[in-house]
């Protein structure tokens, strides 16, 4: 059983993924650690953190994909459990300080010390060890996401009215994290650290290792996504998504099935974090603002929403964008951004997969559905609209009829 | 999908390329300039952006540096902390830049000191802060505490014979550790706990009623009392507003501010909060030649006349030319050379001194405090004496009284620690 | 007839929307193994009854037991379908962007747990399973085809396929034929006629030739209430349901 | 302005000269040279000076020392002769402190401002009032008793008490008293004479007055601290009383600013399910507009700045309002039926108008100013009202009462609910639904506009100031229940009074993340809002 789930997970597109993941992996490292300065292949330090960075973006893009494009619970609120894992490994890192802190207290941050902590509080304990951490850092996110969406889906908070409750969260959050008094280092948070898992975390090879590593992760919960949406319960998260009342009439148990894929995604989102802070060098309660969130949405939108190689090409993308305008266009990149949501949205509704795959797979549309007639379990993939496309395909039903006889349900 | 994962390894190439070329020896001497242009802060930080260039323009017209032209390298760290980190990295290894001017905020300065450390460049840091720092990539040459919030308590207690204090802050490490630096050293002058309040709210806080009548309430109590406000940047306006409505008068209970200068009163009318004061180190009103002369050429350059001058304006003015002054006196921008040069390199400041770079990295300082106009400037209505050396430790935190700073051989240490005679704080 | 011995029992039941009164005192029983329609005009509350049966409206007063035990009052959607009460919508509501394939599959009886989706692998029987309900609702061509390609008629019998394959006990069809074309209303109505035979089916509808071609007991439902009760011929006879489809 | 004051103070002077010849008289040749004592030396210096200027008791010196604690006072640097300055452009009139004439002008380096700061400003405002106390304006007398009152100052009795004998206004005399008794209780008179001071002021029973109390209760002992202790309890209970009045007052007054901020969403997004991300850059440029309006009317008809806002009114409708149809022409139009695209186009949206106004405007804030009528405060028991919020919280409803009017009442309003509610039958019916939709959008936006100005009197004008309330916004319109107007009010208004009444406990961030919190436990238990439409047409 487990091995025909993991199965499910590969096919050739699956497998394209894979191998370029593969090849950035091992080559961004080797190229920067092996190759000398001057070599015109050399990866310069500068560029692995900065792509290590994208990559941990992308894992939290494909987090919100899971739960918006497949399940279509948009969230505007996913930086907070990316922000709290972020938070989780940060402790980790600053218990790891030690004495090399400014005033060289073995067990209190300095922020502890200057603002006259006389003790850990409690809810640092065990941060000094990396299992426990690494532990805090799924079960933070996950066990609040799994609390917030027992009650939001049991209540039957739907749309647009989860939309901004996931925001309010986010932004309680992020309030809570600025008070100095909660005692996770306030607007400035938790930085300059010094080693993980006894690594120099400025070292260069540390640094390799962290870009690897979140490559790695970034495989793994790919496959682990594409098991989940392509499996049976992949088809109930979409039947979800397009028609969740008709769905409960099937018998699915919806809020379920949501909090399933939520609290996974939130999750997800814990381990982008926990990646990301060691490569950043810093966590602060800046991570939790709304504007955020959206941008992980955007970014998801812009790759195409409802594809996992979606949603992780539009957080590099975009990503790569945004440095390259604040370097290049200091004073007016905001008007090449926000020009640049405005024509994808209004040229390119499927995001940039979505118009690469429909020349690409309406050739290939034929041959997967005779394979699958011939016996195969999986269904055709990636039909022009296929599960995994947004649901743009009766929209107008939808939003032409809006208030009165139907509440505007503007966030699907 | 080989076209998107195409532009990904395009993407890779890209960001490699940028960093690759980006060594060829240049005949200019690069400054990198690390202000946010967007985002919440871009409303404090453009300014500086724009007086950075302004300076470097001025130096080039000078004939430049050691023979070379200076080039600004501008980039945007658009308000998000990491970002900085990202940028102030971006800066140094591909842009090559020999020394970076910026930062306001302190986590944008936590930020980046890692990246500073790592790769061994020169940051200057204009803005006043909490202290609780020395680094020796980093020059501070805004106030540390003791330039800024002691002098203007003193003043208060002694000029307006205050009793009771209010001690306003937004919720973040500079006023939360100003505030505490002040609790203690208002609790060692015999002022009794129920005399302080302390209150804080988060950043861009906008309704300040409940706040502005609780001041009034503790201003109710039969002595004479103050606010010490650390309130930062955005939230003044509408504190300012709601103080001017409520009709609290400078005379009755006089607001000293720390971040309150000249540009922040640019988007207020002043006329009901004249009096209320602002403890600086410069002042766009200082009657000095060089000031006069640093405002035209601010206006020459900016293009507005109505376009003001402010604190941190002349830290970069005089951290610009302590630099200058350190590399010419180095004979190269090597870091290493400019970091054994800086220190005592004296230049003029705005207020009719001279600034010296101390061993601390930070710098000697008048302290000015002065009372709100009506045409949005401020009088000085008194000054120190002589000038006061920045203390990177403060002398009134437990943790930080037996700390100093001194990066001259052979101590090196930005945290020596005097009681056990080790370098590294105050553990073993 | 008696609570015990019906499939459905409604006694008494009441729900009002902001003072509107869509259900006033509704009493119905569907015995096990009987097809019935109901027929009335628009806002008798047909709908929001089908809506009580199925949970997604609470009752804000009487009863409606199912199998003259369970009280449907106290379950939500998905138990009650799991309970074995299937519906279709007046509106053809399929998952668009599934497959017809897909979309039978999903509805056919199997555990509906998340962990037992996620980790299921679709068998033979049930392959076959799908493969007869294709034949049955005449869709086996569009087998790979989009829902939301199919047409409108298609729409509705893929509905009703997904209906047969939850195989629940008794079946709640709403307007069936609506929308469709004259011969596609016949096809339909013998579709229904062959479920009956082992289903009990419960038919709203307000085409009075569909109805007829049932040939069942008839529930006549005006204001939230029942206004007369038997054959078609019977209640057509009823003055008061004359004058109510004349609206006087 | 400080000088017209002045002005007028002469003339008041002048005439109670005439009534008190009693006053010590002293000639200009005295008054002058004590009048350019005031230039030399510290501020103690000139603080002494001042004492000697009041000493004279003459009020000729009354304008001198008005124009020093404005600030307007300055000395000829050549031969230290002292004056009155008017500023007019780079010109800087000369006027004779005594005798009120012009005496030529000045150039900016021949003259030297003569420093003042707080406590010489504390001084003067004492001093004037008890110079003042016979004038025949009663708000100058007012004025005066109350700067007695807050300088309490014994030597100020005797001219109290020849105040109090000849004052006809109730009102003012009462002020007297008030005053004296604050004198009399810093002086060194009988217990029964500052007995009957405790109880002027248990009766006068506001905070300055407890303030006083709590000041006598601490520096004496016996039946003065009794009759101090028990005044102060009975003040503090009817303070304790107005303390919840005031909270509700703040709630409501915060509420309002969330519903002008939301109520132009409540349109965008509530009625035409527009996820309008760029409905706080609305906002903004509403608030940039009144800084135009205001640039304008300062640079060519200062007359008009009390007007400013009312002129801003309809300028900022019409700009947020054509930015509005704008964007719905060219963006928004082509999203209908895929919502969340909005949401992202209108992201994108907001950024380039933020960095628009940024260029334009400059990123720093630009200062918008209160007209007069918009300023101050008043008092309605111990409840301190700021204008400037009551106009706020008048103006929110009848925006909200107007835009009601629009929608129910118009035949706009009526094309409106019919598109929204059903765009086919309208369009069948002949409504051109796409300029329906072109102007719904715009009303909501030119709404928003108008919120802006209204904004721009209390907070920031800067490019960050639509950022600020977006996330409220949306959180009062979902929280009122989508689509409902009156939802959107009841919704403000509630979250605004929870906040306030919450503040002062938990202070102002827990306050706001308790209100949160409360928002997200709210949605659970009414997963529609406050104000959700009921029925089987609710599907989900």
């Amino acid at each position: 059983m487990m091995s025909s789930f993991l199965f499910r997970a590969m096919d050739a597109r699956a497998g394209l993924f894979l191998a370029i993941m593969a090849a950035v992996i091992i080559l961004v490292p080797a190229c920067n650690l092996l190759l000398p300065e001057g070599s015109t292949f050399h990866v310069p330090n500068y560029a692995v953190t900065l792509m290590g960075k994208y990559l941990t973006y992308a894992l939290l893009a494909l987090a919100v994909d899971l739960v918006w494009g497949y399940c279509g619970i948009l969230s505007l609120g996913h930086a907070a459990f990316f922000a709290l894992g972020g938070y989780a490994m940060g402790m980790y890192l600053m218990r790891q300080i030690g004495t090399r802190g400014v005033y060289g207290d073995p067990i209190l941050p300095d922020f502890m010390v200057f603002l006259n902590w006389g003790e850990l509080p409690w809810y640092w304990y065990g941060f000094d060890m990396f299992w426990f951490a690494a532990l805090m850092v799924l079960l933070v996110p996950g066990v609040l996401a799994f609390v917030f969406g027992w009650f939001a889906f049991r209540s039957r908070v739907t749309g647009v009215y989860l939309s901004i409750i996931t925001q309010a969260l986010t932004y309680a959050l992020l309030l809570a994290f600025f008070r100095n008094d909660m005692g996770f280092g306030g607007n400035n948070g938790l930085t300059d650290f010094k080693d993980i898992l006894g690594f120099d975390i400025q070292a260069d090879t540390t640094r390799a290792g962290l870009f690897a590593a979140s490559g790695l992760a970034l495989v793994l919960c790919f496959l682990i996504c594409r098991a989940i949406t392509r499996s049976k319960l992949g088809k109930v998260l979409v039947a979800v998504r397009d028609a969740e009342s008709r769905t409960r009439f099937l018998g699915y148990r919806v809020e379920h099935y949501k909090l399933f894929v939520w609290t996974l995604s939130a999750m997800m989102a814990g381990i982008a974090g926990a990646l990301y802070v060691p490569q950043v060098g810093i966590i602060n309660p800046g991570e939790f603002a709304p504007a955020n969130s959206i941008e992980v949405v955007i970014w998801v939108a812009v790759g195409g929403r409802g594809t996992l190689v979606g949603a992780v090409l539009g957080a590099v993308l975009v990503n790569f964008a945004k440095t390259w305008f604040t370097a290049a266009l200091p004073d007016i990149w905001l008007f090449a951004l926000g020009g640049l949501f405005v024509v994808v949205t209004l040229f390119l509704p499927k995001g940039i997969v979505g118009i690469v795959s429909q020349g690409w797979t309406a050739l290939r549309q034929r041959k997967i559905s005779e394979d699958y007639e011939a016996g195969s379990d999986e269904p055709p993939s990636q039909a022009p609209q296929s599960p995994a496309s947004p649901a743009n395909v009766s929209p107008k039903t939808s939003s032409s009829t809006l208030p009165a006889d139907a509440e505007p349900q503007p966030a699907e | 999908m080989k076209k998107t994962f195409a532009k990904l390894a395009l993407a890779g190439l890209m960001a490699s390329t940028i960093a690759g070329g980006a060594f060829a020896e240049d005949d200019t001497i690069k400054v990198g300039i690390l202000h946010s242009l967007s985002g919440t802060m871009a409303i404090s930080e453009t300014t500086l952006k724009d007086a950075m260039l302004m300076l470097i323009e001025e130096q080039n017209k000078k004939g430049g540096l050691l023979g070379k032209k200076l080039e600004a390298v501008v980039v945007d760290p658009a308000s998000d902390w990491p970002l900085f980190a990202e940028k102030a990295r971006e800066l140094i290894e591909v842009n090559g830049v020999d020394a970076v001017f910026g930062c306001w905020t302190s986590v944008s300065r936590k930020s980046v000191l890692p990246v500073f450390e790592e790769l061994n460049s020169l940051l200057f840091y204009p803005v006043q802060y909490e202290g609780e720092e020395s680094q020796r990539n980093v020059f501070y040459t805004g106030a540390a505490p003791n330039q800024q919030a002691i002098p203007a308590v003193d003043y208060l207690m002694n000029e307006e014979g205050v009793e009771r204090w209010v001690l306003a802050g937004t919720d973040y490490v500079y006023p939360r550790t100003t505030n505490k630096i002040l609790e203690a050293y208002l609790k060692s002058k015999g002022v009794a706990d129920e005399d302080i309040m302390i209150n804080y709210t988060p950043f861009g806080h906008s309704d300040w009623q409940t706040i502005v009548s609780d001041i009034k309430t503790f201003g109710s109590a039969g002595k004479k009392t103050a606010v010490v406000s650390t309130i930062n940047g955005d939230a003044n306006v509408p504190f300012y507003k709601e103080l001017g409505n409520a009709g609290i008068k400078a005379e009755d209970i006089p607001v000293v501010a720390f971040s309150v200068g000249e540009e922040e009163l640019a988007g207020l009318d002043t006329a009901p909060l004249v009096g209320h004061l602002a403890a600086w180190n410069y002042f766009q009103s200082a009657d000095t030649e060089a000031n006069a002369e640093f405002i035209d050429a601010w206006h020459a350059y900016i293009g507005d006349d109505n376009r003001v001058t402010n604190d941190p304006m002349e830290a970069h003015f005089i951290g610009f030319n302590m630099w200058v002054e350190a590399v010419e006196k180095a004979g190269t921008t090597d870091p290493d050379a400019v970091i054994d040069a800086i220190v005592g390199v004296s230049v003029p400041n705005l207020t009719g001194g001279y600034s010296a770079m101390m061993p601390n990295h930070h710098i000697t300082k008048p302290v000015l405090i002065g009372e709100i106009q009506d045409d949005g400037q401020f009088e000085t209505v008194w000054e120190t004496s002589g000038l006061v050396v920045g203390d990177a430790w403060s002398d009134y935190l437990e943790g930080s009284k037996d700390l100093i700073s001194d990066w001259r051989a052979p101590l090196s240490c930005g945290n020596f620690n005097t009681v056990t005679g080790k370098c590294g704080g105050s553990g073993s | 007839m008696a609570r015990s011995s019906s499939l459905l029992y409604l006694d008494g039941v009441s729900v009002s929307f902001d003072g509107f009164k869509a259900l006033n005192e509704l009493s119905l029983t569907i015995a096990p193994g009987e097809m019935r329609a109901i027929i009335g005009p628009n806002g008798a509350g047909k709908t929001t009854m089908m809506d009580v049966i199925t949970g997604k409206t609470r009752p804000d007063s009487g009863e409606v037991f199912f199998n003259g035990t369970v009280d449907l009052t106290g379950e939500d959607e998905a138990s009650i379908a799991e309970l074995g009460i299937g519906r279709k919508f007046q509106k053809p509501t399929v998952f668009e962007s599934h497959t017809v394939w897909d979309n039978l599959e999903l509805a056919l009886k199997a555990p509906r747990g998340p962990f037992a989706t996620l980790f299921h692998v679709i068998s033979g029987a049930e392959k076959k399973q799908v493969d007869h309900l294709l034949d049955l609702i005449r869709l086996g061509s569009k087998r790979n085809e989009l829902a939301a390609n199919l047409s409108h008629g298609q729409k509705q019998w893929l509905e009703i396929g997904m209906l047969l394959a939850q195989d629940p006990k008794l079946l709640l069809v709403d307007e069936p034929a609506a929308g469709m074309t004259d011969a596609e209303t016949a096809e339909t109505a013998e579709l229904l006629k062959d479920i009956a035979n082992d289903h009990s089916v419960v038919v709203v509808e307000h085409d009075m030739v569909f109805v007829r071609s049932l040939g069942v007991k008839v529930t006549v439902l005006h204001e939230g209430s029942v206004l007369a009760e038997g054959s078609l011929d019977h209640v057509s006879a009823n003055e008061r349901v004359v004058e109510v489809y004349l609206g006087r | 302005m400080s000088l017209m004051r002045s002005f007028l103070l002469l003339l008041s002077l002048a005439a109670s000269l005439l009534a008190t010849p009693a006053l010590a008289q002293s000639d200009a040749a005295t008054l002058r040279p004590l009048i350019n004592e005031l230039a030399k030396g510290k501020y103690s210096e000139t603080e002494k000076q001042i004492g000697a200027l009041v000493a004279t008791g003459d009020p000729q010196v009354a304008p001198a020392l008005e124009a020093l604690s404005d600030g307007d006072l300055y000395a000829r640097k050549a031969d230290g002769e002292v004056f009155i300055i008017k500023k007019a452009g780079k010109a800087y009139t000369l006027i004779d402190p005594l005798t009120m004439e012009t005496a030529g002008e000045a150039s900016k380096r021949e003259i030297k401002k003569i420093k003042v700061n707080n406590s010489l400003r504390r001084v003067i405002r004492s001093a004037l009032g008890s110079l003042t106390l016979m004038a025949p304006d009663p708000a100058v007398r007012m004025a005066a008793a109350e700067a007695i009152f807050k300088a309490k100052d014994p030597d100020g009795i005797e001219a109290l008490d020849a105040a109090i004998a000849a004052e006809a206004d109730d009102g003012v005399r009462k002020k007297m008293e008030e005053a004296r008794a604050a004198a009399v209780l810093n002086s060194d008179m009988d217990e029964a004479a500052k007995l009957q001071a405790v109880s002027t002021l248990g009766t006068m029973g506001n905070r300055d007055a407890l303030s006083r109390l709590i000041a006598v209760q601490s520096s004496s002992e016996g039946a003065l601290r009794e009759a101090a202790t028990t005044e102060i309890t009975k003040i503090e209970k009817s303070i304790a009383a107005w303390d919840a009045a005031q909270n509700i007052w703040y709630g409501l007054s915060l509420g309002s600013v969330l519903l002008l901020a939301a109520i132009g969403l409540a349109i965008t997004f509530g009625v035409m399910g527009v996820i309008n991300m760029a409905h706080g850059e609305m906002v903004m440029i509403g608030a940039y507009v009144t800084f135009v309006v205001q640039e304008f009317i300062r640079s060519s008809a200062p007359g008009l700045f009390e007007y400013s806002l009312f002129i801003a009114l309809p300028l900022a409708f019409l700009t947020s309002g054509l930015v509005g149809v704008a964007i719905e022409r060219g963006v928004i139009r082509w999203l209908y039926g895929r919502p969340l695209e909005t949401l992202l186009a209108t992201w994108g949206i907001s950024l380039v108008l933020q960095q628009a106004v940024r260029s334009i405007f400059g990123p720093t804030n630009r200062e918008v100013g209160n007209p007069d009528w918009m300023s101050g405060a008043f008092e309605i028991g111990q409840m301190t009202i700021t204008y400037n919020r009551m106009w706020i919280i008048v103006f929110a409803m009848l925006v909200f009462a107007g835009l009601m009017l629009v929608l129910k009442k118009t035949p706009f309003g009526l094309y409106t609910r019919a598109v929204t509610q059903n765009r086919r039958m309208a369009a069948s019916m002949g409504i051109r639904t796409p300029w329906i939709d072109a102007l719904t959008f715009g009303l909501g936006s030119g709404i928003a506009g108008i919120a802006g100005v209204a904004l721009s009197q209390i907070d920031n004008v800067s490019p960050n100031l639509g950022q600020g309330y977006i996330i409220d916004s949306f959180m009062v319109v979902v929280f009122g229940g989508v689509g409902n107007l009156w939802g959107t009010l009841v919704g403000a208004m509630t979250l605004g009074v929870v906040n306030k009444f919450l503040e002062p406990y938990a202070g102002a961030v827990l306050g706001k993340i308790f209100v949160l919190v409360f928002i997200i436990l709210f949605i659970q238990k009414r997963p529609r809002g406050l104000f959700a439409l009921k029925g089987r047409a609710v599907e989900a």
